[in-house]
């Protein structure tokens, strides 16, 4: 990529005046209406567009999971066609995964890495608009499969060569390879940018060792998004390649080895599956304490844990493989090595247990979500372990068993994790509370929900149901009266539980919208630098960048120590901390201006993504536009001029803007 | 407060550290990731040709030597255009830059000759696993190479543009850091894939 | 490399570019060398030597990752070590290194 | 977990525990006994099942008391530490011996499962010892078996057969793997774990059977629109019910003399020989009827139909060859009389007409085998799957008296 943020001239000498180059100068500034989104750089606007844009695919991908349920209430059903139903679970699980929990994962980053780390932003603004666009065009173009002849109907994992031209004969997989190629360089870009950020922009004061848990774990993610993504980019490549240009790559006829997929594949995929959960490990690690009114149990071990899992998660990829035909010793190593990852997965669950163990406990419905983290992630690691001693795995694999097991760890973890998170951190994004009423529905019916419909796939699998079937038959579902068609009937009843859970989050969304309570400044009382500043934040996040002195730099602020007694007592509020930061605001404050060219360099992908498979002269239209983006980013002005700003710039905001 | 107005864009951060040199390391670590795999899909096919050509029936080892002593030493002039840039010698820096895209443009022509005389001596793209795994993997090299190139003719043009030299060192860095790693990655695949033979 | 002058705050100086432009110019001319010269069975291990060499010398000096912070060489090498290391184990599943 | 909290009472433990564990054991009983499903991963029926079982019981216990301590923990927190009004506790952050602790005994546990793991895995891979080998092919959507030529089972000439494998009881088999399309996966839950059938790779799986009797399988690598209909049985005869198996399969072909089914034999020379091989079948005049099912199929063959009434399903055991009553009639028989049930094959009267015509009238539609007609171009005119043939019920009414005759 030879996107370069172009150094900056001093503000005040605008390298190329910005009124001579019309449409090149940067767009004007605007607080509200839709323009104030679209040419946005501000990394917590672009911080709410992804997660709004995830939640729609969350609904999404639900709805086709809800369909998946209702095909296999009962035997022989009759919802979807075969053809249908292997669309889609293929979509279910690309949506969920790259459409939703990624996303949902780069909106909290987003949002709270910089106010974590007491920054004014990203380290690359206009990247991180890039980054979104380059999303949202690529979940749609994904999804425009439905529309054009079907969707990808591979499965997820997309095995050669079933994924071949003569196989998958309409055009869903090359729309599933593109559009996740598109979403990858999102990532990618995120990844690059965010941990910069991180490592680069920190308040003084914050060493690595006295950031927020979510920021560390988030970090981990970046680092695991940068290396695994180039790898799906290869197996991607290789596989459009074939599709559309030819090559043999995974057609055994030409003597090629489906294994080569699978291992491209997998070396992607298991760090993947720590990218979509070790952000809601971090979201808990915040979770917990602050309704415990006590720090977190071992932090640096919780920190350690995270980048050990981080890097151990390299090596097990195979275990996806244990049926595949490696042979018995890559088979035993990559057994072993699975194992292992439960011991740093172990340490935090024992961490978030001891940082309840004596603490002053509120159940908020963040609360509730981050406790039920700990157990039902619990529940689905120990299956992962009962998957990682490889020769019951070959009983396992490919039955419902590992359905089972995923959506614990994926449903009961990453996104119970989401949920903590944006109970509470909405007031935070928003500065309107979630009615905690509505917010136990939400709870309670998705962890009941949840428990009904994977609990018995436990079952359902270890009794021999295969998974990706689009239909099963009474003759294969046992006797008596818990026999398999109960159990998936139960499971099915308990999607539709789920799907009601889901929904009082939206109910609960748009009753706060409407009538929510303005939030307190400090509503949960809470320890990190996020919450030391207003509801939501200003524009440039803080007065005055704080100088940390503390891990929970924020309570420290609040609370003191009596070191006779061991008291612990409040010693100013929130308001009076804040009242400080204002008075001694930062003068000069440098933001970062909008931008036409992220959405315009963006918008170029799906174009050459739809010429790759339609007709090549759309791909070099689509590659103009790119090249077009890139250029006008690179000399576009570094900075509004005063004039352009709307509201016109008052030097009394003391705000200017720049690149 | 001063140094808090510098947090944004290519500035250097609380660290110390080049934001975008920071950016430009991980994104090159990322490429590791890429090249890797298209170079282990190489190897594992390599020897698969099918009804094809072999690589050592249509490698030409001493065309490919110069190629690849062309490309080893665009990173010499490379190297003395950032060192130019850094002392604020634009004449140098413009010099160098233009000599690196020369030597990178001739780089990419022989490759393209290189690829006109393998498919004329009968290695099509889809001829066998071995023809598309290597022209896959110095195709992404070649397409590499010849961003390179872009970018440095841009670089030039800047520098000419405005002269205010100081400011575009990094800039100049970052083109050289990416154009070295580009080269790096040559080295490895000269060596692997035509030198050793199946 | 011992004799090279530190330059400004990292780096080195032209001529020791060009030295190290020749150094890497002997080295090609050498590997190439193996192909018209039969050097037994040091044949891959040599090669693989002066790949190395080669490789660490352009990163080291034309990428001043050896005058540089610490941080970019960790980034950089985090990639790479980490590419040799999940392709190597995936290649041998293949028994890609016997055959 | 010890803490500085003054110890929890042993009744209160013990009513948290109650609570907690009571229903989930129940839960596990309820689902380990309520049903006798045919694919069931915890009932062992041969050798190697019974080395993956005896491996996994204890390690999901293991797991089982992790899970349990873990909620106890967590549950006993909620309950003990809520919040009345106690003052905010102390800012304790952590303790790294503790911390140690917890972290090693985890490590250990699961090096003990990984010696006990790498042993069954290299127990399991053995192959040396083996008796008896046979060439498992899988398809879209159904499994071919090939038994080559092995004198001591009688084999004298090789056997192709489909859906359903026949193996000798205690006999130690050896299927060698592979496919010709796309991966698919053997699996017989009693006997085995699945092992992948790659294409252009052959992969070593071992069965055995303790008893006779009808195991049942299914695909289990996603390959396509009827992956779920892509099922198989292993059928495990006796000794000597396998020698008599094996010469009913070497029987020579025999021509109906006249009549529906002689008509038939013409219907299928004229329509099914292309992809389905009848061994010994010729043509009128006289030439052997060869099937090009490579020409014909993209997967490049079609099931061998010499004996398709010694077998008890079709198409990728997805129907009954039998009608329910006599299907249930062999499934159900006790292991001494199985053998003998088995052999009979399908008789006129057990026949299940319905799915059988059902298939020739239409099989795509009983069972999908391609997305979209309109699409197959890019198989160079090959079918995925039997086409639908636009047969006529007169020839299907041969046809099907034909196919009854193939035992
Ligand atoms: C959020 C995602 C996530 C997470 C965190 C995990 C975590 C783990 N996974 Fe999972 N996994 C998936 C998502 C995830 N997995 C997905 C999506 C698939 C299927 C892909 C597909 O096929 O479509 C899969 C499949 C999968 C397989 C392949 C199954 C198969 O297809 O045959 C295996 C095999 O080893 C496995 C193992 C593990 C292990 C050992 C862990 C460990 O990290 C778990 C560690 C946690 C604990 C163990 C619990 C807490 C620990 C303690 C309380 C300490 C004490 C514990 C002991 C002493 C045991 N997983
Ligand atoms: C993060 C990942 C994730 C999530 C969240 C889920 C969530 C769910 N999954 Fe998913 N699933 C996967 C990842 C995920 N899954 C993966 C990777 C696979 C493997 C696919 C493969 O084999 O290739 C899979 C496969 C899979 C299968 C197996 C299919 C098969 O093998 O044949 C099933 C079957 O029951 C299933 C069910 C469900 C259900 C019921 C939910 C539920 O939790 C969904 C609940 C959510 C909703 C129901 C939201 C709906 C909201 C509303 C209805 C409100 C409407 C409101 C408005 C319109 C405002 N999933
Ligand atoms: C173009 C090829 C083709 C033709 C022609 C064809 N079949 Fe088939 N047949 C198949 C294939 C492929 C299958 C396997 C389908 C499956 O199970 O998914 C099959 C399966 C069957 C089976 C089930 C066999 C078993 O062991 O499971 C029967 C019986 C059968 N065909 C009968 C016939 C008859 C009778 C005709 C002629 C009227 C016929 N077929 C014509 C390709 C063909
Ligand atoms: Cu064959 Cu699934
Ligand atoms: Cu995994």
């Amino acid at each position: 990529m030879a996107i370069i943020e172009r150094p900056s001239a001093p503000a005040t000498v605008p390298a190329i005046p910005s009124a001579s180059l019309g449409a090149l100068k940067r767009p004007v500034t605007t607080q509200h209406g839709w323009r104030s989104w679209l040419f946005t750089v501000d990394h917590k606007k672009l911080g709410i567009m992804y997660g709004a844009t995830a939640l729609f695919f969350f609904v999404v991908g639900g709805l086709e999971a809800v369909l998946i349920r209702l095909q296999l209430a009962l035997p022989d059903g009759r919802v979807l066609n075969a053809d249908l139903y292997n669309q889609m679970f293929t979509m279910h699980a690309t949506t969920m995964v790259f459409l939703f929990v990624m996303p949902m994962v780069s909106a909290f980053a987003n949002y709270f890495i910089p106010l974590q780390v007491g920054a004014r932003d990203v380290a690359f603004p206009r990247i991180n608009a890039f980054g979104f666009w380059a999303f949202l065009f690529g979940g749609i173009f994904l999804n425009l499969a439905w529309f054009l002849g079907g969707a990808a109907d591979g499965g997820w994992f997309m095995y050669a060569p079933n994924s071949g031209p003569v196989f998958s004969p309409s055009h869903g997989v090359d729309f599933w390879a593109l559009g996740l190629q598109i979403t990858g360089i999102a990532s990618l870009t995120g990844a690059v940018n965010l941990i910069v950020t991180v490592l680069n922009m920190r308040a003084p004061g914050m060493s690595l060792m006295k950031m927020p848990v979510f920021t560390w774990m988030a970090t981990v993610v970046q680092f695991l998004l940068l290396f695994a993504m180039p790898v799906i980019t290869v197996a991607l490549f290789l596989l459009m390649f074939q599709r559309n240009f030819g090559a043999t790559f995974f057609d055994v006829a030409a003597g090629a080895d489906p294994l080569l997929w699978q291992h491209l594949f997998w070396i992607f995929g298991h760090p993947e599956v720590y990218i979509l959960i070790l952000p809601s490990f971090g979201i808990i690690s915040e979770v917990l304490p602050v309704f415990s009114r006590k720090p977190l149990f071992g932090y640096p071990f919780v920190v350690f844990s995270g980048a050990a899992i981080g890097f151990v998660g390299w090596g097990v990829w195979a275990h996806h493989m244990f049926a595949s035909g490696l042979g018995p010793v890559s088979v035993a190593v990559f057994s072993v090595a699975t194992m292992a990852i439960a011991v740093p997965t172990g340490v935090k669950v024992v961490n978030w247990t001891m940082t309840l163990w004596g603490g002053k406990l509120q159940f908020t419905v963040a609360m509730k979500f981050a406790i039920a983290l700990i157990v039902l992630f619990t529940v689905g690691g120990l299956s992962g372990v009962t998957h990682a001693v490889a020769p019951s795995d070959t009983q396992q694999t490919d039955t419902y068993y590992i359905v089972a097991h995923f959506h614990y760890v994926l449903f009961g973890g990453a996104i119970f994790g989401i949920f903590s998170g944006m109970y509470y951190w909405w007031p935070k994004m928003f500065g309107k509370l979630l009615s905690e009423r509505i917010g136990n529905w939400n709870f309670w019916l998705m962890a009941i929900g949840m428990n009904l419909t994977f609990g018995p796939m436990h079952i359902l699998g270890l009794q021999g149901q295969p998974r990706r079937m689009y239909i099963w038959t009474e003759a294969r579902a046992g006797e008596g009266f818990f026999n398999l068609a109960f159990w998936n009937l139960v499971a099915s009843i308990g999607s539709i539980i789920l799907a009601v859970g889901v929904l009082f989050f939206f109910i609960n969304v748009l009753v706060t919208a409407r009538r929510g309570a303005q939030a307190p400044l400090d509503p949960w009382d809470a320890r990190s630098l996020e919450w030391m500043t207003s509801n939501p934040p200003k524009e440039h996040n803080f007065d005055s960048i704080p100088t940390v002195g503390h891990l929970d730099e924020f309570f420290h602020r609040k609370y003191a120590e009596d070191h006779q007694s061991g008291e612990i007592r409040k010693v100013q509020g929130a308001e009076e901390i804040l009242a400080e930061m204002e008075r001694n605001k930062d003068a000069h404050i440098h933001m970062p201006s909008p931008s036409y060219w992220p959405i315009v360099l963006a918008l170029g992908l799906p174009v050459i993504a739809f010429g790759l498979i339609y007709s090549i002269p759309v791909a070099i239209v689509g590659g103009l536009i790119v090249v077009l983006g890139c250029f006008g980013w690179a000399i576009e002005p570094s900075t509004a001029r005063d004039e352009d700003v709307d509201p016109p710039a008052a030097p009394s905001t003391e705000v200017v803007r720049h690149g | 407060m001063a140094e808090l107005v510098q947090e944004h864009g290519a500035q250097h951060g609380s660290t110390g550290i080049s934001n975008i040199k920071l950016g430009m390391w991980l994104f090159l670590g990322s490429e590791c990731l890429l090249f890797g795999g298209l170079i282990s899909t190489y190897m594992l096919y390599r020897g698969r040709v099918g009804e094809g050509p072999t690589p050592m029936q249509v490698f030409d080892i001493p065309f490919t030597s110069v190629s690849s002593f062309v490309l080893l030493m665009s990173s010499l002039t490379m190297v003395l255009a950032v060192s130019a840039a850094a002392k604020a010698d634009d004449r140098s820096t413009v010099l160098w830059l233009t000599v690196t895209a020369l030597l990178g443009a001739t780089f990419v022509g022989g490759q393209v000759y290189e690829f006109t005389a393998f498919y004329n001596e009968g290695l099509g793209f889809s001829t066998s696993l071995f023809a598309s795994s290597f022209y896959v993997l110095t195709g992404f090299h070649g397409v590499h190479v010849t961003v390179g190139i872009i970018m440095l003719f841009a670089l030039v043009a800047m520098v000419r543009r405005n002269r205010i030299p100081g400011s575009k060192s990094e800039t100049v860095e970052m083109i050289g850091l990416y154009w070295h790693f580009v080269d790096i990655v040559w080295i490895v695949i000269f060596t692997l894939i035509y030198l050793i033979p199946v | 490399m011992t004799e090279q002058h530190a330059h400004e705050e990292h780096g080195m100086s032209n001529a020791g570019y060009v030295r190290i432009a020749l150094i890497l110019a002997a080295i090609t001319a050498l590997e190439v060398s193996t192909y018209y010269v039969d050097f037994g069975p040091l044949f891959m291990p040599a090669l693989m030597v002066m790949m190395v060499v080669k490789f660490t010398m352009v990163v080291s000096y034309f990428m001043h990752l050896k005058f540089d912070k610490r941080v970019f060489s960790v980034m950089f090498y985090a990639g790479l070590f980490l590419a040799i290391f999940v392709y190597a184990a995936a290649l041998s599943t293949f028994k890609f290194f016997i055959a | 977990m010890t803490s500085a909290r003054p110890r929890p009472t042993a009744v209160n433990r013990l009513g948290s525990m109650r609570r907690r564990v009571l229903p989930a054991l129940a839960l596990v009983a309820l689902a380990g006994c309520a049903s006798n499903a045919p694919q069931d991963t915890w009932d062992p029926a041969g050798p190697n099942a019974q080395m993956i079982d005896d491996l996994q019981r204890p390690v999901f216990a293991v797991a089982g008391i992790v899970g349990l301590i873990v909620a106890a923990a967590v549950g006993w927190a909620i309950f003990r530490f809520r919040d009345r009004g106690q003052a905010i506790p102390k800012q304790t952050h952590g303790k790294p011996v503790l911390e140690i602790t917890l972290t090693i005994i985890p490590a250990l546990i699961l090096a003990v499962i990984g010696v006990f793991t790498v042993r069954t895995v290299f127990d399991l891979s053995k192959t040396d010892d083996t008796e008896m080998v046979i060439n498992v092919t899988g398809q879209q959507w159904w499994w071919e078996y090939d038994y080559p030529v092995q004198e001591e089972f009688g084999i004298t000439q090789p056997i192709i057969t489909s859906g359903q494998l026949v193996i000798p009881v205690g006999t130690k088999v050896m299927l060698r793997q592979t496919s010709r399309d796309v991966i698919h996966s053997y699996w017989i839950p009693r006997l085995n774990g699945k092992r992948d059938a790659v294409p252009g790779r052959v992969h070593l799986n071992r069965i055995e059977a303790d008893e006779p009797g009808i195991y049942a399988g299914q695909c289990t690598e996603f390959c396509g629109l009827s992956h779920a209909n892509m099922r198989m049985e292993a059928v495990a005869l006796s000794k000597e019910d396998f020698a008599a198996w094996v010469a009913q399969q070497l029987a020579p072909y025999e021509s109906p003399a006249d009549g529906l089914a002689k008509e038939g034999e013409a219907v299928f020379l004229n329509q099914c020989v292309r992809c389905h091989q009848v061994n010994g079948l010729e043509r009128a005049d006289g030439s052997p009827a060869i099937a090009a099912p490579d020409e014909n199929v993209v997967s490049g063959a079609a099931p061998n139909l010499s004996k398709l009434m010694s077998r008890n399903t079709f198409a990728g055991a997805m129907f009954d060859l039998l009608t329910p009553a006599c299907r249930r009639d062999v499934w159900e028989a006790s292991p001494a009389d199985f053998g003998s049930k088995y052999l009979a094959g399908v008789s006129e009267d057990c026949l299940n007409q319905t799915d059988l015509r059902g298939w020739l009238r239409n099989a795509p539609e009983m069972k999908p085998m391609y997305a979209n007609p309109a699409l197959l171009a890019g198989t160079g005119g090959k079918y995925r799957g039997m086409p639908y043939l636009a047969l006529t019920e007169s020839d299907i009414e041969k046809l099907v008296a034909y196919l009854v005759t193939l035992k």
